[in-house]
C-alpha cells in the first residue's frame, strides 16, 4: 500500500479522476448519449478517496446508487466504467448494470446497489466470508444519509456487532435524500451518535478532508483486522449537483439555498488537499497540474474506448442469469 | 373535458379526493417538491396532508395500514421496485388483516407504484410485481393505461374501503387523452373497457401495452385482420366475463403483460380463458410477456426482453395460422 | 380510569385472569382440544397489565405472537378470546385468527401479529391517525427482544421519534427468542439502550412488578399525550414455559437452566403484587382468594362459552377478506 | 436403502454436503437446538458452522449473498411466511446480482423454506410464496415431495452455483420413504418424475398434494379410470416436456398446486400446456388450488381453502365430462 507523497498523490488523483468522470457523465446525459439514470459524486470524493486508499487491494467494498465514485475510488478501471454507462460490451457488467450497478470482483468492488441500504447485509457477509475463512480482509459499505433510515441498515450494524465483524459502516452524510433534509428524518443529530445502539464506534469526520477521512478509515481498519468489530463512520459532505442528473428541471421548489451550495463550494476537497500538498511542500503546482492533465487525459481516453466499444451482442441477454444455466423462457 | 396527460389525470385526482374527504393524505419520499410529477402543486393546496417520509418503506406503508385501521384514508406513493423492501407491511398488515381479524377493521389504502422499465433503468428500478400481488388475496390491483381510466381508477381506489395497488405506468406519464372534470365520474373496478372492437383475434392488454397493440391493430386492419384490444383496467377483480365474450367471438386470444413470463397475469388469463373457454378456442392462446429475465441495462439489450409492437403481431399472426 | 384500590385490585384480577387463561390454554393443547400453535404468557402478566392499566379504552394497543396477554390486559373478553382460540364463530374473529391473532377494535387492540415485530409499523401509524384527528389517544406496541433486532423496529421509532408520534415502545424483554438468549443477538446490554439512537428516553423495569411497569407507563403515556413523542420502555420479565406449547418435546439440549427459571418463579408478579397488597393493608388474603375465585369461575365461564359456541359456517369463509367484496377465486 | 423420514433425508443431505465441503455452512433460527427437526445433530458435527441469527430476516439472508460472493456456500433455513421481511435481499441480492453484475459472481446459496399450512396454523405462517419467486428471474425453486426426492434435490441445490429456493412442505416431515445412503445421489433440477403411470388423465402436483393425488388415482383405478401423476419437482427450471408428452397421451390435465389460484404454478403449467399442448387436449385444463382467500385458523374453515382428495377427485372427473 502506498505511503507518503505517493499516497497523497494518488489521492489527489482519484479525487480528480472522479471529479473528471463525473463532470463528463453530467455532459453524457445532457447530450442524451448517456441513457438512464446517473447520481454523481461531486463534492464528495474525499469520502470515498480517503476511505478506500486505506484498504488493501483484496479488501472489499459495497456502494449505492452515487455509484461513480466507490469503484474508482477502489481502484477501479475508469475505461470499464464508462463503457459501462453507455451500456457497452466492453463495460464492467457487459453492460448490463449501467451507472448504479459497477462491479469489479477482481479488486474486492462487490458492486453498487440501486435499492437504497440493500448492500449493507451484502457487505456484512463477506465480512462474515471473509472471518470464516480467516482471511484478514474487511468491508468497507458506503451508504447515505437517507439509507440510515432503513431497516436493513439496522439489522446489518447489529449483526456485524454481535459477530465482530470487519466492517465499517461508511455513511457519505451529504445532508439530503433527494430533496429532504436528513434533519427531517433522522432523529439524532448526527447518524454517527447510532453506534451506541450497536456497541460500537461512532466517528464523525470531515468528509471534505481526504487525510482526515483517510485517517479515520485506518483507525477503522486497524479495529476491524484486529477482531474488534465493525465501526460506523459518518462523513459529514455535500453534493454540488442534483440528486441524480436532470432532476431539478422537474422540481418545483427549492429544496436547499445558493447560500448552502456556495459554502460547500468553498469547502471543495479537491482545493483543499491541492492547498494542504503545497503548504506542505508534499507537491508543486506542476505537479498537481500535472495529475490534472493525466487525469482529463484518462477520461478521454475512457470516453473513447467506450464510445468505440461494441454494443452487447442479442446472445448477450442470454448468459450471465444463471451460473449453471437453463432454458430461459 | 380536454386533453390532459396521464399523470396530470392522476394529480386531478389525488385533488379532488382530498378536496372531498379530508381524511385521505399522501406519504411518500421527496413527494412535496412534486419531483415525480403527480403529487406537484398538492402540498400547498393540503399543506400537513402531504408528507415527505425517510427512506423506511416498510415503515411508513405499514403506518398507512395503522392509520387507515382507526379512520384515516392513507395514500401511499412509491415505485414497484421499492415494494421488496415493505413486503412485510403489504402482505402480513395490508392484506391480511382485516380477514385475520374476522372484519373487524377496514382498511381504505391506497398504495401507488411507479413502474419503471423500457428506459433503460436496470434491473433494480425495473419490477413489474403486480402478478405476484395477484397470488396474494386481499389486495385489489388497478392498472390503468389511459389518462382517463387514471383518473377514473385512482378516485375509486381512494373511495374503495380496502387497500388497492394501484400500478402506474411511467412509460405513459406523458400521454395525452380526454378526462372528464366531473369529480363524481370514477371508473367501477372489475369492469373490462374493449378499447378497440374486433372479429379475429382478441388481444387482452395489461398497462403500457396496450398502446403497442393498438398500433399492431391498426396495422393489421390493413391486411384485412380485425384485432379486438381489451384492457381489464383492474386484475383483482378480473372481468373475466368481458375477455371470455371476445373469446367466444373471435375464438382467439393473445394476451399482453409486460411482467415477466411465468406465473405473469398473462398467465392467469390464459389458464381463465383455456378452461372456461376452452370450446371457444380455435388456436393455442399465444403470450407476449417479458423474457423470465432480468431487464438489461444497455440500449443494445433492453428492447429485447420487453414486449413490442413486432413480437404482438407475431404472436397475433401464430394464432391465425 | 382506576385508581387507588380499584386500579390494585384490578391489577390483580386481570394477571390472575391471564394466568388461569393460559394454564387453560395449557390443558387444551396437551389434550389436542386447542390446534395450531399457542404462546403463553405465564410469568410476564405484570408487565402487560402494569402497562394497560396506564391507557384509557380509547387508547391503542399492538401484540406479537404472545398473545393472550395483551388483550386480556386491555380489558379484553376472555370469553371471545377463548371461543376464538378454539375457533368459534363466537371468537373475536371468527375463528379467523386463532391465538396469535387476537383483535378487538372497539376497546383499541388493533390486534396481534404473528409475524415478529410486524406490528411496530401498524402502531406509529394508529398513533399518526390519533394525532393527525386530533385526539390525544396514545399506543402501546408490545414486542420483544427478538423483534428489537427487526428492521421494522428501527424504521417505526425513528418515525415516531422525528413526528412526535404518541407511541410506546414497550419491549418485553423474556431473555429468550426461542432458543436464542438475547445476550447473542442484541449488541447492546439493554435493549432500552437503543432509544439513544431515536433520541427518546430509553427507561429499564422491573417487568415482575406490576407497580413498576404501572408507574413507568404512566410517565411514558403523559409524555406521549403532551405531544412530547415517543418512549422506549423495556420490561425484564421471564417466560416460565417452553416458547410455545409442547415446543419442549422436540428440543435436543435445554438452554436454559433449571436454576434460572426457579429464580424468576421466586419472582413470580402475581406473588409479588399478592405480596404487596398485603404488607400495604390494601387487601385481606380473603379479598385476594375471592379475586382468585372469581377468575377461575371467568375461565371456566368462559371455556364452557367456546366449548358450546358454534364453529363457523362454511359461508364464512366467503366473508371478510374485502369490505367491499369481489368474487372470490 | 432403508425408510427414512423426509426430515431425516433432509438432514442426512444437509450432513453429507457439510462434511464433503466445508465451505458449506447453514444460517437460522434457533437451528443449533435442532427445534426444527432438520438441523438436528448438525450443531455438535459442525459446531460454528451452524449459526443461531438474531431476528434479522432481511439481514442474515442478505449476508449469506455477501458470504456467497466470496466464496462460501450457506444455506439458510426459515419458514417461508418469513419470505417478506426479506424479501429486498432475496430479489433485489439474490436473485439479481449475477446478471447485473454480467456474470462476474456466482451465488451458490440454498435457501429453505418450511412450508406450513393445513395445520390451523393462520394466515402469518401459511405462505405458499413459490409461484412468486417463479415470477422473480434469477432463482431455482425446488419442491420436494417424497424423503428421496427431499434428499437428492438438496444435495444438488447445495452444489448448484446459484440461488435455490427449497421449499419443504412440513406437512411431509415426518412421512417415510427409501433414501438411497449413496452420498454421490443427487437429483437433477428440471427432471420431472412421472410417480405413477397412467393413460385418461394426466394430473401434476406440486408439494405435499402429491399424496392425496396418489390416492386418488388408486382410488379411481378401480372405476376404471387411469390416472398418471407427474411431480415436476423443480418449478424453475420446469420440465415441461414430461408434462407435455403425458398430455399428448391422455388428452387431459389437472393441476394440483397448494398455493393461491391467482398467477399459481397451476396457472402457469395450465397456460404452457394449453398453448404448446392445445392440439393434445381433449377437455379444458382443470386447476385445484387453494382458493384466492387467506387460511382461516378455525379447523371448520382451514381444509375448504386447501386441495383434497374430494377436490382433485372433482376435477379429474370433469375432464372425463
Ligand atoms: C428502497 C429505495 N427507496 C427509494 C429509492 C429512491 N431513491 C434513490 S436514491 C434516494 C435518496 C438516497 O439518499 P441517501 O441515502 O442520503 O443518498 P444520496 O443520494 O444522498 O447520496 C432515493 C429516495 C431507492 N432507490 N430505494
Ligand atoms: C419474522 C419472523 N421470524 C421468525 C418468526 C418465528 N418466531 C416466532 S416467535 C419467535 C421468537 C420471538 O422472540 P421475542 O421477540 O423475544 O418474543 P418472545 O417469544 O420471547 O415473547 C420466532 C423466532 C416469526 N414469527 N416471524
Ligand atoms: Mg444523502
Ligand atoms: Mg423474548
Amino acid at each position: 500500500m502506498p505511503e507518503g507523497k505517493e499516497l497523497y498523490m494518488l489521492m489527489l488523483r482519484r479525487m480528480m479522476l472522479i471529479r473528471k468522470f463525473d463532470e463528463t457523465v453530467k455532459d453524457l446525459v445532457q447530450s442524451a448519449e448517456l441513457v438512464g439514470m446517473a447520481h454523481c459524486y461531486i463534492g464528495e470524493e474525499a469520502v470515498a478517496v480517503g476511505a478506500c486508499t486505506a484498504l488493501r487491494d483484496e479488501d472489499y467494498i459495497t456502494g449505492n446508487h452515487r455509484s461513480h465514485g466507490h469503484p474508482i475510488s477502489k481502484g477501479g478501471d475508469v475505461r470499464r466504467a464508462m463503457a459501462e454507462l453507455l451500456g457497452k460490451a466492453t463495460g464492467y457488467c457487459k453492460g448490463k448494470g449501467g451507472s448504479m450497478h459497477l462491479a469489479d470482483f477482481d479488486i474486492g468492488i462487490l458492486g453498487e446497489s440501486g435499492i437504497v441500504a440493500s448492500a449493507l447485509p451484502v457487505a456484512v457477509g463477506a465480512a462474515m466470508g471473509s472471518k470464516m475463512q480467516n482471511t484478514d480482509r474487511v468491508v468497507i459499505s458506503f451508504f447515505g444519509d437517507g439509507a440510515s433510515n432503513q431497516g436493513a441498515c439496522h439489522e446489518a450494524m447489529n449483526l456485524a456487532s454481535i459477530w465482530k465483524l470487519p466492517v465499517i459502516f461508511l455513511c457519505e452524510n451529504n445532508q439530503y435524500a433527494v430533496t429532504t433534509s436528513f434533519k427531517e428524518t433522522v432523529s439524532t443529530e448526527n447518524v454517527s451518535d447510532r453506534a451506541t445502539a450497536y456497541n460500537m464506534p461512532g466517528v464523525l469526520v470531515d468528509g471534505q478532508d481526504v487525510m482526515a477521512m483517510h485517517e479515520a478509515t485506518v483507525h477503522a481498519v486497524q479495529r476491524a483486522r484486529a477482531g474488534e468489530g465493525p465501526t460506523l463512520l459518518e462523513a459529514k459532505t455535500y453534493r454540488y449537483e442534483d440528486h441524480s442528473e436532470g432532476l431539478n428541471r422537474i422540481l418545483r421548489e427549492p429544496y436547499r439555498t445558493e447560500e448552502e451550495i456556495e459554502f460547500w463550494r468553498q469547502r471543495d476537497p479537491i482545493d483543499i488537499h491541492s492547498k494542504w500538498l503545497l503548504e506542505n511542500d508534499v507537491a508543486s503546482q506542476e505537479e498537481i497540474d500535472k495529475v490534472q492533465n493525466d487525469v482529463y487525459e484518462a477520461i478521454g481516453d475512457a470516453l473513447q474506448f467506450a464510445r468505440e466499444s461494441p454494443y452487447p451482442d442479442e446472445a448477450d441477454l442470454f448468459t450471465d442469469l444463471f451460473a449453471d444455466p437453463i432454458p430461459l423462457r | 373535458m380536454g386533453e390532459i396527460t396521464y399523470s396530470d389525470a392522476l394529480n386531478h385526482a389525488l385533488k379532488e379526493e382530498m378536496r372531498r374527504d379530508e381524511k385521505v393524505f399522501l406519504m411518500g419520499e421527496s413527494i412535496r417538491g412534486g419531483i415525480y410529477g403527480v403529487t406537484g402543486g398538492l402540498s400547498q393546496e393540503f399543506d400537513k396532508r402531504v408528507i415527505d417520509t425517510p427512506l423506511s418503506e416498510n415503515g411508513f406503508m405499514g403506518a398507512a395500514v395503522g392509520a387507515a385501521a382507526v379512520g384515516m384514508r392513507p395514500i401511499v406513493q412509491s415505485l414497484a421496485s421499492f415494494a421488496w423492501v415493505a413486503m412485510d407491511q403489504l402482505v402480513s398488515q395490508a392484506a391480511k388483516m382485516r380477514f385475520m381479524f374476522g372484519g373487524q377493521v377496514n382498511l381504505p389504502i391506497v398504495y401507488r407504484w411507479g413502474l419503471l422499465y423500457g428506459n433503460n433503468i436496470a434491473a433494480h428500478h425495473a419490477d413489474r410485481p403486480y402478478p405476484m400481488f395477484m397470488n396474494m388475496p386481499g389486495l385489489k390491483i388497478a392498472i390503468p393505461s389511459t389518462p382517463a381510466d387514471a383518473k377514473g381508477l385512482l378516485k375509486t381506489a381512494i373511495r374503495d374501503n380496502d387497500p388497492v395497488m394501484f400500478f402506474e405506468d411511467n412509460n405513459l406519464a406523458g400521454s395525452r387523452g380526454e378526462v372528464s372534470e366531473d369529480p363524481e365520474i370514477c371508473i367501477p373496478f372489475g369492469k373490462a373497457e374493449v378499447k378497440r372492437e374486433g372479429a379475429d383475434v382478441t388481444v387482452v392488454t395489461i398497462a403500457g401495452t396496450l398502446r403497442p397493440a393498438l398500433a399492431v391493430a391498426d396495422e393489421l386492419e390493413s391486411d384485412g385482420i380485425s384485432v379486438e384490444v381489451i384492457d381489464p383496467r383492474t386484475i383483482v377483480p378480473l372481468d373475466t366475463k368481458t375477455i371470455l365474450d371476445s373469446v367466444e367471438k373471435t375464438g382467439r386470444l393473445v394476451v399482453v403483460d409486460p411482467a415477466h413470463r411465468s406465473c405473469s397475469v398473462a398467465s392467469e388469463i390464459s389458464s381463465i380463458v383455456s378452461q372456461e373457454g376452452f370450446w371457444s378456442l380455435q388456436a393455442p392462446i399465444q403470450r407476449v410477456t417479458s423474457l423470465d429475465c432480468h431487464f438489461p441495462f444497455s440500449p443494445a439489450l433492453e428492447h429485447l426482453v420487453y414486449p413490442n409492437e413486432d413480437k404482438i403481431a407475431d404472436a397475433i399472426n401464430l394464432t391465425l395460422e
